[in-house]
């Protein structure tokens, strides 16, 4: 099947710097993409590139495998993208999210039918006959992503489309959509720093940094297996460490990570150097040396060196011979009587460790 | 002092008897430099749209040219097309030279570096991923450009006044290229002139009040179109 | 601004011709005044100095300046010079004007046959002037499809009855100033009716107090002195072949 | 055509040979219009701040009455002047008819309402939260319009020529106050209608082609502090 | 003690819409306040209106219990506010981040250090040259964040500071800023749809919602004892419910919820209706009807009905005679084996349920 949307060759400059470099990136059709990655790393520069509105320095590209040369118009109404800023005109809200479908003549009536189902969507239809220039953040993000949403395009480019909702909003509304996009098919790539929303929203995830694209694949592969360091972090692997591999047989690998042992399940692992990568969520702690009876092949004896708490989330960092975040719910820390000093056992499967080879 | 309370009465009396030769050549004047208006907001529009939204080499060079074009004196501009017009210049065939068509093409000339000038700082202060959302939105070129046009309204409505009041109220190139025929190609200005030339302060100031009456109509008439527009 | 400063009003083909920039350094070196010459249509300069704004006046329109006198608005009014009046048109002459025997008639052949005429139209001597010949003759021309009034000075309306290939009257100094520039013939000239008369004359300082009364005598003595007067016979000679005005100060009207 | 070429050759000629009394009138030029955009500047820039900024009631009326005031016909604001200027009039005392001075006041009558429509203009099209962000980070008021003058340069400078091309070009004030006297209030452009009226329009399209260039300059300099600031 | 920073009977409008009306709020000296509530809550106008932007149409701001007439500049010099957009000037990014100091008259030398200090802290030294009109989002908003900081003001007032961030930035900023503003004193307000956020930065919160505060008090009280179904809603409250009093006695109360019966612990409660709050981590899933052997006093069976993966936790909702939500691991949902129509036990405590009295 050919992809929807595609690039090939594409470098994208600004003066002399190199903003971004994508040898070959698709999305399938119908497919949620989400892209993560620090700031600055491009992701905006390829949304603007995959909507059509940025021609790349060099290279392709391409709308359902034929290459995009003139013809935009006719193509870019088949999308409709949704920008970092609002960037409303000085007219009502309705007829800010009326406007790419007058752009394209479609009839007054129809017009006014789907304008108004989609304000009422995004829980705007209060500000209606507001002007688009006197809103809140959160308001002017809604209104913003109603002219796209309205267009029921064929292919949706978000970036940070959420950033400006508050929670509850952006909860419900995040499902909602998922709902909207998987029913229509739709295409749909966004750009998010929410890790959880990319989780939950999407089939795909790319991880941008520095212009370049570092890993693109199934979501939760990307989350458990990532490629390499800068992945891991925005992924939120909370625990990368270097490690010697000690012995490799039958897909078991041992390793020396600092002072401590770990046992990882890697199939065909053939490197001598790797990076041990470990989410927080999949190491279990006991308190003292009583190991939670289960079956992790790795009990590793530390102590607690930091704790934060992320609402219902506690983030534990211990010393287990090297550093390790670990998470535990708030209810489990307080049953624990977990707190800095406290000795712990820190356990989780063979598994659970994901390897990235260094080729040093 | 007293010059200019006579002129304002005078003024009204004009006004309100009804003279018809100055209601021709009010209505001249309007017709005149309201044409001259419309042909420098399609070209001054086109030519700032240019060089606001595009990257060329030589565009700081040509917006220092229309910069520079502000600076024409309309008398200059009244030599120059003057001596294209006339019947031993080399469009005097066409006949144009003393007649309204000529005055247009000279103050044309006068008010379009100032649309222009006024259009490239409108449409460069609008915020610059303006276009690509709009864009993004499915809007064609030209599409595009109406809507910028319409998001610059309010220095548009500057540049459309500047560009008026340019052309309305020169009277160096009027003079020259006009003739001030009376009946013809006689103007508010070139009337005031006229009147000034013969010592008749009083007519002069009155006919300089009702053309400052006439751009001030012609003004709150834009500017009610452009707020109904905002409303509607 | 001070004393010192006599403001002069004149018309613009004193002006133009060139005449002045002789004259003046002249006055100025001999009595010390400093003249700002501000040349405008005969009727504003009428009206300057009935209103004081000027000191003295040098016009060529000599109905409006006896009225001026008359009303005890100037003094002092001296003859300075004439030059004379030209009936102007095209080669071709389609009204057939270079007949005509005198100037009177000419303008008939004019007004007969509806050859185009531009006129000045705003006042000036010259206007005065062609306005006295039509009336001569019981014809109005304003508003005949025919005549046209130019509203503007002597240069600007030779242009447009040179382009328009129409008749006209001018002083011959700014014809002759422009000739090189115009499609324009002398056709009829010489009538005694176009004389074409300048006189100089002091604002009334009874009136105006403010008005420089002693730079305005000094200059209305200093234009009919022997120097000035001579001056004013050489003028122009060297550039047209013949001097642009006879200087007759003194003499009689 | 070919008086145009014998004028540009004319210009050539005139400014190679160095004629004193061409490069006097040209620094007069640039002196008056000089001062008088100056002033237009404080002006402008003032009203046009409070037109941009505040909200009052007949603001409106205030930008109907700015946009007219740019039609305001040099003529008038010469005759209105020279009224006031005369002996006769209400200021004749001061002395200053058929001075460099009147000419600068009524080049700055012509001057400030183009100023002031730019200044609303570029104001008018900040953001409108970057005031409030500007006094957030600690501006007094004088700091903030000073910054968001900065900000707004390039509309300003465009603001700046129209201003003085206003003032330099124009000739009927100029005549009606200064008197065109020579060497005291001749300027470029009263010296080219007086050529044109001689018939010498060789020099006349000489003097014009060197007002443009002083036109022209004037621009690129400020264009170029203008270039400067933005990469300090 | 006076407060640092304090409103009284404050009113704001725009046109007829009353948008803010506060008749009392403290900001105590040196601590940190987070803003939640709903978009269009008039959050940020409530910022404006502290930074002394934005003068009320009724009421008094108090600076350290004086009310501020006139004099704004000095007072305005001592705060610094960071908007939700971040409106850099036309300079570079340097020049950016000097403003204040110079709009204070700083020398040179001193400014240039401070600037210095700033840009690494806010890993933006690399943008220093840049021009502040060409920046991705995220690096705009740290530009933003340290043209605030540079000034080290006394009072703080940030909206929505770390919207654009990306998340390892946004974790590893939020501490070091918590521990910046813990050293220096600062008196800080910021604006977050983060509930996480705040619950990790701020000593005390309040909820806005509909121009009014709903509430405010210490985090962990507002987040366990919301005064309202809003506030409920906003600080992550999963299960709010209507219940009616059954007994009350010694502190002990026995409501009906839905056709179950809850225990919960509330001194003093008379109402005979309530609203039942109850947070989704305080809630235990057990499989079947084994319910975890612990001290909690109340145990529901119930049906799983839907489960929705957020990263590490998952929101399982059941129906336990009353919709109810719980946050589980996924880690234990995947032991448990748990999906749609698994029976299951829900615990939880009888502290854990929080009641708003409801006076019908
Ligand atoms: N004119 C320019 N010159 C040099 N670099 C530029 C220019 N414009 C943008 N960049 C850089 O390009 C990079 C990519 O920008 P982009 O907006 O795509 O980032 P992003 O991934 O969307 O970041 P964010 O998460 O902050 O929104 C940024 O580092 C930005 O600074
Ligand atoms: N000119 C106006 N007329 C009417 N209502 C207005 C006007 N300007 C702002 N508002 C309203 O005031 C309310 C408060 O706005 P504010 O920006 O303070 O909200 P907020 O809590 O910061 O929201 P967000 O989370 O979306 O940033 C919004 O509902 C907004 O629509
Ligand atoms: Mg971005
Ligand atoms: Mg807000």
């Amino acid at each position: 099947m050919t992809a929807k949307l595609s690039l090939r060759d594409v470098v994208v400059r600004r003066g002399e710097a190199e903003i971004l470099r994508v040898p070959q990136f698709d999305v399938a059709a119908g497919e949620v993409l989400a892209v993560l990655g620090p700031n600055g790393a491009g992701k905006s520069t390829l949304l603007q590139v995959l909507a059509l509105l940025e021609r790349p320095a060099e290279g392709d590209v391409r709308l359902d495998g034929e290459p995009v040369r003139g013809r935009e118009l006719s193509l870019r109404r088949r999308m409709a993208a949704v920008f970092q800023e609002p960037l409303l005109l000085d007219r009502t809200v309705e007829a800010n999210v009326e406007l790419g479908l007058s752009l394209r003549g479609v009839p007054r009536g129809e017009r006014a039918a789907r304008v108004r189902r989609w304000l009422a969507r995004f829980q705007i239809d209060g500000l209606a006959r507001r002007s688009g220039r006197h809103l809140s953040g959160g308001e002017a993000q809604r209104v913003s992503l109603a002219r796209a949403f309205v267009l029921e395009p064929e292919v949706l480019l978000l970036d940070e489309p959420f950033s400006a909702l508050d929670q509850p909003t952006r909860e419900s509304l995040g499902n909602e959509l998922a709902g909207v996009l998987a029913e229509t098919g739709v295409t749909a790539v966004f750009v998010t720093h929410d890790r959880d929303e990319a989780a939950r929203l999407a089939h795909r995830v790319a991880v941008l940094a520095g212009g370049q694209i570092r890993q693109v694949g199934p979501t939760a592969e990307v989350f458990t297996r990532p490629a390499d360091e800068t992945v891991a972090a925005y992924v939120g692997v909370g625990t990368v460490e270097p490690a010697k591999v000690l012995e490799s047989a039958g897909g078991l690998v041992v390793l020396q990570v600092g002072s401590s042992r770990v046992e990882a399940v890697a199939e065909g692992f053939t490197a001598n150097e790797a990076l041990l990568c470990l989410r927080p969520e999949d190491i279990v702690l006991a308190p003292g040396d009583a190991a939670v009876p289960s079956s992790a092949r790795n009990h590793l004896r530390g102590v607690v060196q930091q704790v934060t708490t992320l609402g219902a989330e506690v983030r534990v960092h211990a010393d287990c011979g090297f550093p390790l975040v670990a998470s535990i719910t708030r209810r489990s820390m307080e049953e624990l009587g977990l707190e800095i000093g406290s000795p712990i056992t820190a356990s989780f499967k063979a598994t659970a460790v994901h390897l990235i080879p260094l080729n040093r | 002092m007293g010059l200019i309370w006579d002129g304002v009465r005078e003024a009204f009396r004009i006004l309100g008897s009804g003279d018809r030769e100055v209601w021709e050549i009010t209505l001249r004047s309007l017709l005149v430099s309201g044409s001259a208006t419309g042909l420098a907001l399609v070209i001054g529009i086109g030519v700032g749209a240019a060089l606001a939204f595009r990257r060329f080499p030589g565009r700081n060079l040509a917006v220092t040219l229309v910069n520079t074009g502000m600076g024409l004196p309309p008398v200059v501009v009244g030599l120059v097309v003057a001596i294209m017009l006339w019947r031993s210049g080399p469009l005097g065939s066409l006949n144009l030279i003393y007649t309204p068509a000529a005055m247009v093409i000279a103050q044309t000339v006068i008010a379009a570096p100032l649309v222009t000038g006024f259009t490239v700082a409108a449409l460069g202060a609008l915020p610059p991923r303006l276009r690509p959302q709009l864009y993004a939105l499915g809007a064609s070129r030209l599409q595009m450009l109406w809507l910028v046009l319409q998001e610059a309204r309010l220095p548009l409505l500057a540049a459309i006044m500047a560009g008026f009041g340019a052309a309305v109220s020169e009277v160096g190139a009027s003079l020259m290229v006009g003739g001030n025929l009376g009946g013809e190609t006689r103007v508010l200005t070139t009337a005031v002139v006229l009147a000034a030339r013969r010592g008749e302060f009083a007519p002069a100031i009155a006919l300089s009040i009702i053309l400052l009456t006439l751009v001030f109509l012609v003004n709150l008439v834009l500017t009610g179109v452009q707020l109904r527009e905002r409303q509607s | 601004g001070s004393d010192n400063d006599l403001i002069l009003a004149t018309t613009t083909s004193t002006d133009d011709s060139g005449l002045l920039d002789e004259l003046l350094p002249l006055f100025e070196e001999e009595t010390g005044y400093h003249v700002k010459l501000i040349a405008v249509g005969t009727g504003r300069a009428l009206e300057m100095g009935r209103r004081g704004d000027a000191d003295v006046l040098l016009v060529h329109a000599p109905e409006s300046e006896e009225e001026f006198v008359a009303s005890g608005y100037g003094v002092n009014r001296q003859r300075v010079m004439h030059n004379d009046f030209v009936i102007l048109g095209p080669e071709s002459d389609p009204a057939g004007l270079r007949s005509a025997n005198d100037a009177i008639a000419a303008m008939q052949t004019i007004g007969e046959s509806a050859a185009k005429f531009i006129s000045r139209g705003d006042d000036s001597g010259t206007h005065k002037l062609e306005l006295s010949l039509w009336q001569a003759l019981d014809i109005d021309p304003s508003g005949q499809s025919w005549y046209r009034e130019a509203g503007q000075g002597m240069g600007a309306t030779l242009q447009i009855a040179s382009q328009r290939e129409a008749y006209t009257i001018s002083d011959r100094a700014t014809y002759l100033a422009l000739e090189d520039v115009l499609d324009l013939e002398v056709l009829h000239e010489g009538d005694p009716r176009l004389l074409n008369i300048y006189h100089v004359m002091q604002v009334n300082p009874q009136r105006h107090g403010s008005v420089n009364a002693a730079g305005a005598q000094a200059f209305v003595e200093f234009m009919v002195s022997d120097v000035a007067q001579a001056l004013i016979a050489d003028f122009g000679a060297d550039q047209f072949g013949q001097p642009l005005f006879v200087p007759d100060a003194g003499e009689r009207e």
